[in-house]
């Protein structure tokens, strides 16, 4: 008899273990941060991202949400690394639904993710858009 | 079970060990498993007189008559059996009914369906303590109201309703009134004729019974009349058809025997486990309690933690059985009606907690979740947007 | 059970020990007690596990899916879902409805509500050995006929209908068709897909489970609608509010998992123990079977004792549970309607003793029984006027 | 838990163990039977009673009926002994059913019982009466 709590699968679970890529670096000018959402929408999300050699070289994520959400966050922590600015300006959700098994009924907190995720493109250092 | 730390009492029971030798004794090939109806033949005479101990032992924990004892399949039964029953019965009375928007789906979608069929319902909104005040139902009294009906116990938040000072002035104005004590039943004291309760909805699996059988009380002097809902061999005079389940009656018997006779040292210790509880995770900052301090159940502790989304916590508490809220709303994400009713946030209504203690519960236990669910909350505090570090 | 030898197994059954070991593993504090709603917890989850493997062994016994059984209190309730809930879900498209004079009073008064909500309903006449030919079905079928029910086993003669002819019929002319499978679920093979039951009601307790649940297996392709009857929680699909009783449901499951597996064995077995009654009954002179004499479950025999007062011969069994007639009917005196439908005078119909087998008889309980009524028969005409001595 | 049959009283159950007085006598002229009820009826009984010195000297029964019934027959057998015929015209079924604890329900059953002693009356031997 499996009674393992069906609404989370293995990579969720995974993830909230350790919620590996939590935390932010404070502000410099080699960081690139994005936000997305608020605690009434349920999920809201800052990620703080060092830019090097026109890429990602670290991140990290504070999170507010469901256990998708933070494990999605987190998982996205290993994603970033190495992104270009134009990869994370195209990112789409539907990466992180399918990593992670999210159910349909999530999918909208998943759109704040890719809000967060596009935002750091937007405030890319040396960007004319940066101050968004 | 798996050495999960069972703490969602509310939303069931474990069934006590001496109520499951009771109902062994009704069922295997020599015990009294024989139909209550067969009085014809020794044995069936043998489980009619348990059934009627029975009967006398739910009549006994709310002070009525073992004649008003309707036994049904559980409180959602004898609520509808109850509110539909009774309207349907004195329809040509009056279309009215007065009830509170904190009450359990049982009585929520009983009054809809009656809405469905031509009656108005009003919904009193409770205070911000969870508390309907016997003046709002006095205020929504109208000259066609036919029925009450406000529950005992919140299954939420653990807030008792003043059910006396409410049934009395329904008994004033000649109106019925009903009380679903799903979760008051064993707890809390009843006295359907001081109380002035003319229904009175039990279950048995709320106070260490088994699941699957309840009991209404129905007034008798003056007698009332119901529209039964299940219709075929006449059980219980007609008022609620189908083979009586010996098994299951004298289970709820036993567990409010038990109940009545353990009440005030049962309701000592889980009084005071809910308050280490409490004690211990308000030492956190943003925990609010939610519901009256005082006017409540002693299981029941409703736990908001401000800045911690419901879902994860719930998660990082796998080693507990604790609920976010009512066990009948499943679907997660949507905040709960009670806390809403109460002027909760949405928000905040999604950051809580339902604790609920029963007789099986220990110190030891309460100290390991105070200790888990502190962890838990810091930690997630800690990854929140907001934070230093 | 007092040394009584219990031969009223069409009233009830004792619980199967291993259905009782099953539930024992949903009810004491280290069981599998949780609410089987509450999926939020590994204590919820354990219990709705056991609720899903119940129900597809429910499923499994009559060849449906899982997705169509949904859970009740027993017969009474699923008959009345199944009837009231149809007919009042399609009341548009007719209101005329079939079924038989033989049916249990869980049909019957349904079908008598809905006559008082507007319904008509035609009550058919089998023929004398019990049996409702599909031509009289099909001759009673109207335009408007919405449902047809039928029982699958008579609880007082033992008597099968052939509800695979009676389905296809319906099948054929788009009407829906209840079949009440109380006590044929478990004893004779059913298949609701093969027979063309839109609707099929089934309880434990006939077949060695416990009282006090059972369920309706509803046609989901294309789905059929009903209106529920119980409003709350929204359990069940919203068919049937009420929190589910675990131990309950698992012992419906494991009842007729066993059932299922020993079915070919036990109709063998407990046949052959008819055999031996009706051998030795027989016997004596005057000495009339009820029903027809091969289209019928093993376990029941229904024996007419021509010049022999009924409740004087029950009076003479005392070491014996038999019964005169249904369990419902306990109002001694009042011939069952069900062998006057069959043409037996009233004189004979009070004259008739049902014995009833059930899988933990004995060859020696049988030859007992024979030696008693034997003899009590012998001795209550011997007394009686028109005799010489 | 007392669970005995709540139908039936304690004289009711001492008769039904014996039937005592249960039989006939052949017919003969000192011989007076009273026939009352039938089958249909649910309750029958023939009564017999050998007459000497103007009083009932012995007596038997035969009926087809439920306990209440058999045992208010055995009962009287008893009563009828040493009764004269004036007595037995006036017998009233209500001293059986108190006798009998007989729930109301069945006092219909007794005034078959009466019937049948009255016909006894009616069939004293010597009486113009006697052949009904
Ligand atoms: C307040 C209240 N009323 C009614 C019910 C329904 O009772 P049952 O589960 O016996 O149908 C419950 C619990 O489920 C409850 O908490
Ligand atoms: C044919 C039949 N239908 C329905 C029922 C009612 O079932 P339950 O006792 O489960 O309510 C019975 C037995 O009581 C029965 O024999």
């Amino acid at each position: 008899m499996t009674v393992d709590d069906p609404r989370y699968g293995a990579e969720v679970r995974r993830r909230m273990a350790s919620l590996a890529g939590a935390g932010s670096f404070a502000p410099a000018p080699d960081i690139a941060t994005g936000l997305a959402g608020n605690r009434e929408q349920g999920a809201e999300i800052e990620l703080s991202c060092r830019i090097g050699d026109g890429q990602v070289s670290e991140a990290r994520f504070r999170a507010f949400g469901c256990p998708h959400f933070l494990a999605a966050a987190s998982w996205l922590i290993d994603r970033l690394r190495g992104a270009r600015r134009d990869e994370l300006a195209d990112w789409d959700w539907r990466e992180a639904a399918e990593a992670l098994e999210v159910p349909a009924a999530k999918f909208g907190r998943l759109l704040i993710l890719q809000d967060a995720v596009r935002s750091v493109a937007r405030n890319w250092p040396g960007t004319r858009g940066s101050t968004v | 079970m798996n050495d999960v730390i069972y703490l969602d009492n509310a939303a069931t029971t474990a069934v006590d060990p001496r109520v499951v030798d009771a109902m062994l004794e009704c069922l295997g090939p020599a015990a009294d498993f024989a139909n209550p109806s067969s009085v014809g033949h020794l044995p069936g005479r043998r489980a009619r007189a348990r059934v009627e101990q029975a009967r006398a032992d739910v009549a006994a924990l709310v002070a009525a008559d073992p004649a008003q004892v309707i036994f049904t399949s559980g409180a959602t039964e004898a609520d509808n059996l109850a509110i539909l029953g009774a309207a349907r019965f004195y329809r040509e009375r009056g279309r009215h009914l007065v009830t509170s928007r904190t009450e359990h789906p049982a009585v929520l979608d009983a009054c809809r369906q009656l809405e469905r069929e031509g009656f108005e319902v009003t919904y009193l909104k409770p205070g911000p303590d969870g508390i309907v005040e016997p003046a709002q139902v006095e205020a929504a009294l109208r000259s066609d109201t036919l029925l009450v009906s406000l529950m005992h116990v919140n299954n939420e938040i653990g807030v008792a309703q003043d059910v006396g000072a409410v049934g009395r002035l329904c008994r004033e104005r000649g109106v019925l009134f009903h009380v679903d004590a799903a979760q008051g039943a064993g707890k809390l004291p009843l006295d359907v004729n001081r109380d002035c309760i003319d229904l009175l909805a039990i279950t048995a699996h709320k106070v260490h019974g088994p699941k699957g059988v309840g009991a209404l009380c129905v007034r008798r002097e003056p007698r009332l009349g119901l529209v039964p809902m299940l219709h075929g061999g006449g059980q219980e005079r007609g008022l609620r058809s189908g083979t009586l389940a010996t098994h299951q009656v004298v289970g709820l018997g036993t567990a409010l025997r038990i109940a009545a006779a353990e009440m005030q040292v049962d309701a000592a210790r889980i009084g005071a486990l809910r308050e280490r509880l409490w004690r211990g995770l308000s030492a956190l900052p943003g925990v609010l309690l939610n519901g009256h301090p005082t006017r409540r159940v002693p299981g029941i502790l409703s736990v908001t933690f401000d800045g911690v989304e419901g879902e994860s916590l719930l998660y990082a508490l796998p080693g507990f059985a604790v609920s976010s809220g009512s066990a009948c709303a499943t679907t997660s994400g949507e905040p709960s009606y009670v806390l809403r009713a109460l002027g909760r946030s949405d928000r905040l209504a999604q950051s809580t907690l339902r604790l609920s203690l029963g007789r099986f519960n220990t110190d030891a236990e309460v100290d390991r979740a105070v200790e888990t669910i502190v962890a838990a909350v810091e930690r997630l505090r800690s990854v929140a947007p907001g934070q230093s570090g």
